[in-house]
């Protein structure tokens, strides 16, 4: 559950983009795609808390996760300073992740930015058990566009870019029309709070249901601060739940949004 | 002094009429009420729990986001949210009974004293329960709280009110948002308060520059971790010279030579409350380090270290041992 | 917002009477009186200067240790070491006559309003000096400095009086060692106080626990640096939007986002204390710190950051241009 | 005056004592034996106090300096992770030194453990303008005894530990007789207080005059704080002058003992 992981691979896939790649066999075999580290930059009191990143890809096999994450402020600034063989330290898989439906036909999965990682892992889960895939992936622009080609192992891809510099100009709802989404059992959304609420705007409209993975800023991680809540309704109230612990991905009914 | 074999330390500490097997506990609201930790070690090797802060309803909090990194500290803006004491009596506690000598102490809060006594009265029927920790020094909630713990009388009138409800014996936390700790600590002893803890967190800011807004959805939160420990050091220090019941360390413990100084600076025990984030096994490796630490310097009882550099506040401790 | 050139933004910020080239200055205590820094760099590049407290006559301050390390902090118990205000007026000041648009403040301290009052009056002659910084919140002298600075009464009287007396400007320092900061700065601001600075440090320890006694020979020590910083931002905020008069940000400004969030709490100007410890240059580091994020922020004019996260600030603010 | 300079060789040279040699031309040509530099640990706010250090050696030739110093807290165990190659922020040199006497014919040189270092240099200044040099050093233990060789290259060098496990058991003051200091115009001490009081008291009783090198905390290293402060008698005056800016070293004579 804490293991300190070393540094197989870590290397900048887009301008501020990082690829990290470590050692962790008992992560690698348990983690479900959703599901998050908590990573410890360093060993300085400049940084108290853990940061979370979302599982990108796990290889049981080599004993490896892989998590892509961008440099926000000083925490994920210092962790790219960190060369492959230096020792990280790890604590996770933490939190609830996709719930895969074994029955599904066609599944879309819909992410933005930094939101595209974790639907790497669930594109592979979801291709092998035999439910089509079909993503659509927004970014700022091109500069910042990564994973596209990962995605495109498992299904079709769509991209936007805020700018047009990639793929179709605006928003990944401009892309989620009735005609796409045809025959969809399902969405799986990951990306910022703003987007997810467009997202589950559009699909309740379209009458897909799916799920949502929120980010909320994190204390602990698992469960034991109470920092990272957001309103969801289940059993028939309102109740904030613990991200990092119920969450972070809920059913999309089930999330409110203010 | 000549070192020890680490085995040859006693680590135990007594905390009114509790034995403590050794002199460190998790903080409220920094533990949750120990179900998520028990996954990662065995919560017997605690000295005792503090579980969250308990009102006598339920509570959803403040919005997010709730929490913020500081140097060496963090910002938290909860909101005391949890489930309201009778949720906490039937759901929460219950699956703390199968550790042996492990003393829970629940934290309560509210908005107004007859909240308080409520609560209180209501832990008082479960034998769980070994005391009561007031929290009076909440800062995240916009009425109760922290102006109990900030009003010398109001202070007062709790304690006696609680006091008179509890049949568990009372820790009164204090809050360090005050002039004069050691006055606020007077008060509350002269009411009836059986030991205090301190420190709850200082009032703090951080603004999102780029958003133009402050980072916390409630403006101000509590700051704790490693920044707040000098303060909590000298609080202690100043308040275990100027009372007489037991006063327990809490602000920024991160290590067992944190915990030490604590210790010597007149604590019977410390509270471990943001360090549990940072490393999840914060507890247990700081118990470790106590022993190491003790071991080292040739200390065979924890218990002779408490107050050994604060001389006033050991003439007190004679005294009252005599 | 679109990025600038660094060269067209604007950093000046007008200070009472005084338009300051840029918003840093140096922090009382943590600069002397400018003469080994000025081997560093020129001192001409800074906002204005605010020199080490002075007192009427000769202190020797407190036995050494006087400053310990801290969980990203420092304490210190100085003890306001210094030669008297006539020596100061003599030897010290003058060669910051040299440097252009140099704004000079000088922080006093004592023991007794009257001695307050009488540095104030000698400073009173002197051209060189812009304004007073009136320090009632020293936490390191047995009587004096911090009492002023936390009862409400008395700090309004030795504002009253030092404002009879003084011809310059002052500014009053207040201390975080208080239950409610606004309420002490509205003291201040009826009493007659031109400006605020906050906050001075806060009251704090460390052991040696190997030597089992407080670490600094005075036993408690003034906190400062980045673990405050929080604590800073909250107080400016609050007292921001609760006086009319200027607000100057301290504790804990390492680098330029720093100042950025002490200006949008509401200070129009901000001290740096510590960080010239761990580097020299700070100053003139974090001044171009601040125009390169005004720059990448598309931010004109530095002036418009004040208050900008702080609506009941920037209401005030509004109200008092007109 | 203050650089970032590259660590030339970085080695352990008796438990817990280690030898750093930086790169750094102008504090090579311009320091002075038992002047400090100031050195950055680490730029996180865990250290925001630099950390003193004696000159041992400089080589202006090479361009380096050399510092010696004991892993005593968590500042000089950070340093100690630093590797050959890795960038340090050094300050210095700072303070006044030990004041060369041209017509000296016999130094006397006292240290006592980390005191040891600065007495190097001026061993071989000494040595340079012909005055003869004896030393005087005092250690815990064997295993921490270091620079001898160093001081023997310039002169006699006495060694004393406390546990009798090398040279005479007992403190440096036992070896400085009326004898021992015959002939000798002057003496340098630097080690911990207790031991400068020792050697001050001892050396006035024998009428050798001298300089102290004073230990102090210090904040900021050159003269803005005045944290660093010791009582000294000069002008007829007991002044708390800054042993960083006026000091370390000091004339015996001037240095008052509490
Ligand atoms: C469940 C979850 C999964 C995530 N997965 C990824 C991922 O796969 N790739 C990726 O690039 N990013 C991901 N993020 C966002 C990532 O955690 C933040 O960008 C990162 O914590 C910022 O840290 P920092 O030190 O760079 O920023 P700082 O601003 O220095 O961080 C200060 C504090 O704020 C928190 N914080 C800052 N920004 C965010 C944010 N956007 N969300 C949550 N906390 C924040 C930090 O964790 C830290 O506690 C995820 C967030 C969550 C909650
Ligand atoms: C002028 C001068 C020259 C020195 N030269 C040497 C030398 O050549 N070799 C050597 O090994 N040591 C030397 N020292 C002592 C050395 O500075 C301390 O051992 C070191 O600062 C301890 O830092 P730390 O982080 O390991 O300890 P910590 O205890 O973590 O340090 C905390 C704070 O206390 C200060 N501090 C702790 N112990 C001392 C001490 N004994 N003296 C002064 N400050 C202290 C630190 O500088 C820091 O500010 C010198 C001290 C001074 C004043
Ligand atoms: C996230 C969080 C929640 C807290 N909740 C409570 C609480 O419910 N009741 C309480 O008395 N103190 C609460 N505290 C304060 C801690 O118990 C403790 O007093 C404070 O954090 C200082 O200790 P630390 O520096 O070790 O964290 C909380 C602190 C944090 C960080
Ligand atoms: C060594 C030292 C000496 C100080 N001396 C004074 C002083 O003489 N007068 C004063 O008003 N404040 C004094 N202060 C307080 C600072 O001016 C400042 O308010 C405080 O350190 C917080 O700012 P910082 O975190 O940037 O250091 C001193 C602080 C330090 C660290
Ligand atoms: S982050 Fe602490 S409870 Fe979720
Ligand atoms: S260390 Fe700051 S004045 Fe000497």
């Amino acid at each position: 559950m804490v293991a300190s992981a070393r540094i197989l691979r870590h290397t900048e896939i887009a301008r501020g983009i990082f690829d990290l790649r470590f050692f962790s066999p008992d992560a690698a075999r348990t983690a479900t795609p959703g599901q998050f580290v908590h990573i410890r930059v360093s060993d300085s009191f400049d940084f108290v808390l853990r940061r979370p990143l979302s599982v990108c890809r796990v290889d049981p096999s080599e004993g490896s996760v892989t998590v892509v994450y961008r440099v926000q402020g000083a925490g994920t600034r210092r962790l790219a300073t960190m060369a492959a063989g230096a020792q990280l330290d790890v604590l996770g898989p933490l939190g609830q992740g996709f719930p895969l439906h074994a029955g599904d036909v066609r599944a879309v999965l819909v992410g933005g930015g930094v939101g595209v990682p974790p639907l790497v892992e669930l594109a592979a889960r979801l291709a092998a058990q035999g439910t089509a895939v079909t993503s659509v992936v927004g970014f700022q622009t091109r500069a910042q566009a990564i994973l596209q080609d990962e995605l495109a192992l498992y299904g079709d891809v769509r991209t936007t870019t805020d700018d047009g510099s990639l793929g179709l100009r605006g928003l990944v709802t401009g892309v989620l029309t009735q005609g796409f989404v045809d025959g969809a059992n399902r969405y799986y959304a990951c990306g910022p709070t703003p987007m997810l609420q467009a997202v589950q705007r559009t699909m309740a409209g379209l009458q897909v249901p799916g799920y949502l993975s929120l980010e909320e800023r994190m204390g602990c991680g698992f469960g034991i601060c109470v920092g990272c809540v957001h309103p969801i309704e289940r059993d028939g109230r309102v109740q904030n739940l613990k991200t990092c612990k119920d969450g972070p991905v809920f059913p999309a009914g089930e999330v409110l949004f203010t | 002094m000549t070192p020890l074999p680490a085995n040859d330390v006693d680590l135990r500490v007594q905390l009114l009429s509790l034995m403590l097997k050794n002199p460190v506990m998790p903080a409220s609201g920094c533990f949750s009420f120990g179900r998520e930790v028990a996954r990662f070690y065995d919560l017997g090797l605690l000295g005792a729990i503090v579980v969250k802060a308990t009102t006598l309803t339920e509570r959803m909090g403040n919005p997010t986001p709730r929490v913020a990194e500081t140097p060496a500290g963090m910002l938290n803006a909860i909101g005391l949210q949890n489930p309201g004491v009778e949720r906490v009596l039937e759901e929460e506690l219950p699956h703390l009974a199968k550790y042996d000598n492990l003393p829970v102490i629940v934290n309560v809060a509210g908005t107004a004293v007859e909240d308080y006594v409520e609560v209180v009265r209501r832990l008082g029927d479960s034998p769980l329960v070994a005391a009561i920790e007031l929290n009076i020094s909440c800062p995240n909630v916009k009425c109760g709280g922290i102006q109990f713990g900030t009003d010398r009388g109001m202070a007062a009138e709790m304690v006696a009110a609680v006091k008179e409800a509890a049949t568990q014996p009372v820790i009164v936390k204090l809050s360090p948002n005050v002039a004069d700790i050691g006055d606020m600590a007077q008060a509350c002893e002269e009411a009836g308060a059986d030991a205090l803890s301190l420190i709850n967190t200082l009032v703090g800011m951080r603004i999102d520059i780029d958003r133009r807004t402050p980072l916390l959805a409630n403006g101000t939160g509590g700051l704790s971790g490693p920044a707040i420990l000098p303060v909590a050091v000298r609080m202690v220090y100043e308040v275990a010279a100027r009372v007489r019941i037991p006063v327990i360390g809490v602000g920024g413990v991160a290590s067992g030579r944190d915990a030490v100084e604590f210790l010597q600076a007149g604590a019977v025990a410390v509270q471990v409350g943001t360090a549990n984030f940072t490393d999840p096994f914060a507890c247990p490796r700081i118990i470790e380090e106590v022993r190491d630490w003790c071991a080292a310097s040739g200390v065979s009882r924890v218990a002779d270290l408490i107050a050994a550099a604060n001389p006033a506040a050991l003439r007190l401790r004679k005294e009252r041992a005599l």
